[in-house]
């Protein structure tokens, strides 16, 4: 049954589970960003998220933010690279606005993302349209700022579908930032690496939290 | 292209204990990949370089006697991790602040900068100069965009004498801020290197063609043109950087009795043999604008793997910077006596 | 492979005039095509060395200050002709005769043979040291046979340190013989460099194979082995310099507490990254043995265009060596500050 | 009709003619080098004779010899490699032995080879069967020790006809000297370049004194 909040523990899980899908999800990954970056996302992201499992496994946490801070901190300093910066920065400012809540509600949705989705464009100077994972966060943050009333999994379940909207989206876009070879027009018709990562995540999130 | 190296997801952590090795017991490793001197004196001013790994000599192998006091190494082509960024920062800060100097990439950028945000919570007083000495990466007026190539090794060469007797942080960053805006470099790239971790080259580009701007690791430039002859390409790539001087408001035109440091760099494959053939025509070209060589650097100090291809760079200097130049210094990637060249 | 040069028969006149600009001052071009210090004292025991081209910075660039002070070059891959090696003879000679110093090879023997006979008859006194540090090219009773690979730079080096007070061309040719016999290096290849007048490959060498021993222009050494990991190719190159020290009657096997000076040169594509790579091993193998290192060197300094490939060379030394590494020196090829890393 | 002397001019005029054969048979020469060699020798006896007939080319000299070792100083400073060296030897010490002689007679022919040779073979240190030029110029030097009484075109026709048997008999010797890859048994078959530059020396040679 669906859950209405997430306690510290079910919060580890669930991110927990995220880190072991995207490791699973690394060809997808790989082959997204080798299409239109340098290719080294989805190895990238299996490092970054086999140190977020290394990191939560049968930890314990004072708040739901702390659990949060802790994936930023494990893929910050693993990653290397652009994505490990701004998945680092996503995160750890999306466990600062939790604050001391020692649950996962609507609310703690409602402002996660939109602290993370904007500190990570003012950390990597990208906005909406550069076809980039802003493309997937940004529309994450503005479903999540009308989620304050639901429970955490039909809060979750409007961030991941506003996520994968954005993915989906990004495919029309051209790309410009953040990459070894610029492809300008040629990027067409494919999604951005790191916006597909983050669908990959929110969808996890609500999963977890629809069971 | 066959390779001399072990695990290839280990390349980058056994190349720095190698470096150490070749420190002799003058730096030593610190935290996850960071090389350090060991002798820093209490009160200096600190200099902290670094950036991906598979470029050496740089970035690392520019610490040393009168250089960077250290260097945060990332993963091959990949930016040091914040966490990285700060244990090297903590191991050279000796109470009066750590002037980061590096490349201008957006991943390095992004990192440095989350480092000096963890090193501000240990109330480490941190400054930022970048290099980015690129002109073909962007505009004149959009000079904060562009890329940082070889032009880094004059201006470490620089920074790190001026940071022996650097009475605060903001006196380094001031010069810092000049050398780097005096330098600026024009590369060429004819053959990618390839990736260790799996042999694949960085980029493609036909055989009859040169990269003209294109980035040490494919990025792009100008764009390409016919290869051709050492002294047709040099003057394209010579006015490139005329123009540049020129163009931006922040800085004088050269001019005749400028005095300046000239740099040829090897990409990696390319030989010394053809860096001397450009070089000739380099001073050639300068002589007849009147600009005096202070001193050269020739060969391959900021490399791209097996990559071929080459880049030019220019330093004007002052009587501060020529100081600062003639300070004898002592690293895997450059060394000199005393003085300089013809002086 | 994409070359930036200009006509093909020139490269090498244009290369040596590349070099003198390079010194900025400090040497100049010297007849056909010799480099030469434009600053060597009166009474000074003149250290000349030289050899084909298209090895670069070897060897002209390593003329300089504490340095050899002239260098006859030849065309590329060829021998100086016998007149070219009397001009650059009679230009650093200042009355206390000459000392040939230079690789063995049958055309470069030959020539600098024919150079001393036209010395001779001016009057000129000089005296020839040959270097045989390549381990891989004859039995140890067969020595003299060697030839001369990357151990040529220590011992230029060192040589030319001693130079500068030897108060007789016999003392610096006992000098001379002691560095050089002290001196042995293995090297392998990976993969030819090309030609510049035709583009042409040096030599063939399978993908999966490494040639161990095999020259800088392909010459034939121990054999060919598979490709390995540098971890296990290290140990059987420093094997094959312990086991030489051991054999050979002339000098002590290499015994705990020695002192040495490391090189580990690449032959032109090989990375620094790979060279940081073995110098890793290497040191861990000498420390195993008891073997203390005195100073290292490290990056391409005896290449063939953009072959791939290392070698490895140690020159054990004795007090009189130490105090000659210890100088400072200032080339194209190498240079140094005062005393040495680590110490 | 065949000269019983040669003039210190037509002892330059026969130098100058060998010059250009050798220029004109730079292909042969090239082939020889690339299948045992390095392949440079075609270019480098070029280069030399070039500057050879530049050398000699209405220049006047005092004695026969000194003809001979301007074309050895020519070839020695323009060639480079062994062979620069080697055949800059051999004209420089055959020329010597001719001593002040101011004309080229069958005893010169009989001072010449034997001197040109010894020396070469002392420079280079190979010895006959080394399949090196030293296979062509000792039997020539050999066939010299016995013309002293002859004209010089019954001498140099003796000299020639024994270069060329030598060459034709390096083909059947094991290649060992003086090369970047040593080919062992491979090289059998083949005669060594040098080898064949001195049988078109010498055969030239012949030639002009007999016409
Ligand atoms: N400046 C930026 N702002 C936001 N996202 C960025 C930026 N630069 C790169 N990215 C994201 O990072 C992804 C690439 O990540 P990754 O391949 O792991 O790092 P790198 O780009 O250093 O190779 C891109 O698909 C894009 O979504
Ligand atoms: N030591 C030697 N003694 C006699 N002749 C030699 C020797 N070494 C080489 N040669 C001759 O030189 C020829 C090759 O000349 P060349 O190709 O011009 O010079 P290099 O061998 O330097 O490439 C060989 O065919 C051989 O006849
Ligand atoms: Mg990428
Ligand atoms: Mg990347
Ligand atoms: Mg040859
Ligand atoms: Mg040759």
């Amino acid at each position: 049954m669906a859950h209405q909040t997430l306690s510290i523990e079910q919060t580890r899980d669930m991110m927990i589970a995220v880190a072991k899908k995207i490791i699973e999800s690394e060809p997808i990954l790989t082959d997204a960003d080798r299409a239109l970056g340098d290719g080294d996302h989805g190895v990238g992201m299996e490092r970054g998220m086999t140190a977020v499992v290394e990191a939560l496994d049968g930890a314990d946490f004072p708040t739901v933010g702390k659990v949060m801070m802790a994936v930023g901190k494990a893929m910050m300093s693993t990653m290397g690279g652009a994505s490990g910066a701004l998945f680092g920065t996503f995160f750890r400012a999306g466990g600062k606005a939790l604050g001391d809540a020692e649950a996962l509600d609507g609310e703690g949705v409602a402002a996660f993302f939109p602290a993370a989705s904007d500190a990570l464009m003012e950390r990597g100077g990208a906005k909406p349209g550069d076809k980039t994972m802003v493309d997937a966060t940004a529309p994450a943050a503005e479903a999540a700022s009308s989620v304050s009333g639901l429970s955490v999994a039909d809060a979750l379940k409007a961030v991941a579908e506003a996520a994968e909207a954005g993915k989906e989206a990004s495919k029309d876009l051209v790309a410009t930032m953040g990459r070894a070879k610029t492809l300008g027009e040629k990027s067409v018709g494919k999604p951005d690496a790191g916006a597909v990562s983050v669908a990959i995540i929110t969808a996890t999130m609500a999963e977890f939290a629809a069971s | 292209m066959k390779k001399l190296i072990n695990d290839p997801l280990k390349v980058a952590d056994e190349l720095v204990e190698g470096l150490v090795e070749a420190y002799n017991g003058d730096c030593k490793h610190v935290g996850a990949r960071s090389i350090v001197k060991t002798d820093i004196p209490d009160g200096k001013v600190a200099l902290l370089i670094g950036g991906g790994s598979g470029h050496e000599p740089i970035y690392h192998g520019l610490v040393g006697k009168n250089l960077a006091d250290g260097a945060a190494c990332g993963d091959i082509f990949a930016a040091p991790p914040p966490n990285i960024v700060l244990e090297a920062t903590e191991a050279v800060d000796r109470g009066k602040g750590v002037l980061f100097l590096y490349g201008n990439y957006a991943g390095d950028v992004m990192n440095f900068d989350l480092g000096a945000e963890l090193a501000d919570d240990e109330d480490i007083d941190v400054r930022t100069v970048l290099i980015w000495d690129d002109v073909c990466s962007a505009a004149p007026d959009m000079k904060k965009n562009r890329r940082g190539i070889a032009g880094l090794v004059p201006i470490v060469k620089l920074v790190g004498a001026a940071s022996q007797s650097a009475a605060s942080l903001d006196e380094l960053e001031a010069f810092a801020t000049k050398a780097s805006l005096q330098t600026r470099s024009v590369g060429v790239s004819m053959s990618p290197g390839s990736i260790p971790a799996t042999g694949k080259p960085t980029f493609e580009i036909d055989d009859d063609v040169i990269g003209l701007g294109m980035g040490i690791h494919g990025e792009p430039g100008v764009g390409e043109i016919p290869m051709k002859p050492a002294d047709e390409l040099t003057p394209e790539m010579l006015d490139l950087i005329f123009e540049d001087f020129a163009k931006d408001e922040e800085v004088e035109a050269l001019a005749e009795g400028d005095e300046v440091i000239v740099l040829v760099n090897s990409l990696g494959a390319t030989t010394m043999m053809e860096l001397l053939i450009v070089l000739r025509k380099v001073k050639e070209l300068l002589t007849a604008r009147g600009i005096k060589v202070y001193d050269v650097m020739v060969g391959p100090f900021v490399t791209c793997q097996e990559m071929a291809g080459i880049s030019v760079s220019l330093t004007r200097l002052d009587d501060e910077l020529k100081a600062a130049w003639d300070l004898p210094c002592q690293s895997v990637c450059y060394s000199k006596m005393e003085g300089r060249n013809g002086g």
